[in-house]
């Protein structure tokens, strides 16, 4: 078990060829994460952005906070968020704080990104 | 089965972050003696979770000298979970997170411990402290209840 | 990595069957704190649940009024499992499993728990009553030693 | 979790065509497994016996007693045994108390059944 945060930035496109940044994160986000995922998205070019969480095993409401922080900084900007990778478990804790409502959450790589 | 009515199981904890994990992996492995199944076992570990990081930093305040009980208590049809503190407890309950003034950043961006934890088990209850004997919160998990 | 250098994590089980497990669960999410590679991980639960087994079973005869404690403390560089009942503890050391007697009947089929623990873990003392305190298996697991 | 042992029954046979019993654990081989071990080599045909321990998720001291009991019942009979689908770390374990001379570990069902 990594209890660190680790993110990397990927770069991908959707199936219309617009270019997207991917956070890939691992380990935990917890309130330990301020770094990488806030210190992540100043280094996200423009459009839209994917987040993976296929990598992550242990995420509580300080580490929810900090990907909310992350979306009020796209909403600012007005770039488009989409999330993949959660657990069931997971999806239903971002769906009930109404993360859902700012950032799609999708099943997989692929139909995150034809959502764009 | 194994036979699990009216046991306790009692852990201690340091109040230090990261150490509600610990809490987290010794409430999922009562309740699959139990036989909860994994999506409700997966309410309960977030909820433990965020009881144990409470009681860690708001409750404790982060002071090492003093450590975090957790008590599971299980009966024929449900698991009690209390996980207690040493410090006074709450006085009121926070309005619960609206995600609309969060992204506007009208109310903190933080706040959805205790509203997680209403949402994820069958009862949460915070009692506060009475003659020193540390303030808890009381979580319950019920056998026939489906996830929410 | 979350420091857990210095800290102690307490649990404290009935004396039932099957709850060797919960401390499984509590040793090993301890364990992962500290960062072990999941192979040690998996020794350490198997010599965990066996000196649970022995203090339920053989130290406290499964008298459900007694509990087990199980007493997990970190260094930086090893975990210390100490699992305590309220038994004599034991005389001497049992002989070493031959599987060859065992098969032609001519040990007993069990008596492996003792010698289970001590080829999984780094370190192991069986350690006897004094002054009603309790006996006690320790049990170390060095974060630089590879899996046995 | 299972906590219970659960048996069930197989016939296959071997690359040779010669026909094997596969016993199919699943759950818990603890100090509650005594009818679901032993009870099931009673009801096996002759020729030789295959465990299956892919489903199984926990085995204690009390348990791995059980097997042993078992395989003295093959030796008396003369009967060959071989086993698969036990994690890593079991196959260790299996290995330390000496039941690899007694049953041959594989890793899964179709080397197990060439093994014969
Ligand atoms: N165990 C506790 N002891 C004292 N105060 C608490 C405790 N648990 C929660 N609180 C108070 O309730 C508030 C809301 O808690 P919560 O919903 O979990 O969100 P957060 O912890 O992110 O602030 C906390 O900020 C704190 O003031
Ligand atoms: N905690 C304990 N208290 C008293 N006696 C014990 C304890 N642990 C082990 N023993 C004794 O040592 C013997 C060997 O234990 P072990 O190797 O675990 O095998 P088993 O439990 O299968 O007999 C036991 O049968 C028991 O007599």
């Amino acid at each position: 078990m990594q209890t660190e945060t680790r993110t990397t930035i990927d770069h991908t496109s959707t199936p219309g060829d617009q270019s997207v940044t991917v956070l890939r994160f691992s380990g935990d986000i917890s309130s330990n994460s301020r770094e990488p995922v806030l210190g992540a998205w100043q280094n996200v070019s423009s459009g839209p952005v994917l987040l993976d969480f296929t990598k992550v095993d242990y995420i509580n409401s300080s580490g929810i906070a900090l990907i909310i922080q992350m979306l009020m900084e796209a909403d600012k900007t007005g770039r488009k968020v989409a999330a993949f990778g959660l657990t069931p478990h997971f999806q239903k804790v971002f769906t009930m704080v109404g993360i859902a409502k700012y950032a799609g959450l999708y099943k997989d790589e692929p139909t995150a990104l034809a959502s764009f | 089965m194994i036979e699990t009515a009216g046991t306790s199981v009692e852990v201690r904890l340091p109040s230090r972050l990261g150490f509600e994990k610990v809490a987290m992996g010794t409430a999922a492995s009562v309740a699959a003696l139990m036989g909860f199944p994994s999506e409700r076992i997966e309410d309960l570990k977030t909820a433990v979770a965020e009881a144990c990081i409470n009681a860690i930093e708001h409750g404790n305040q982060l002071n090492e000298q003093l450590s975090v009980g957790v008590i599971l208590s299980a009966t024929t049809d449900e698991l009690e979970v209390k996980v207690i503190d040493n410090g006074s407890g709450i006085a009121k309950q926070p309005p619960r997170p609206d995600i609309d003034r969060k992204i506007h950043g009208e109310e903190d961006a933080r706040g959805m411990g205790m509203f997680l934890m209403q949402a994820l088990v069958d009862e949460a209850e915070w009692v506060r402290d009475s003659k020193g004997k540390g303030s808890y919160v009381r979580l319950v998990i019920r056998l026939d209840k489906e996830s929410d």
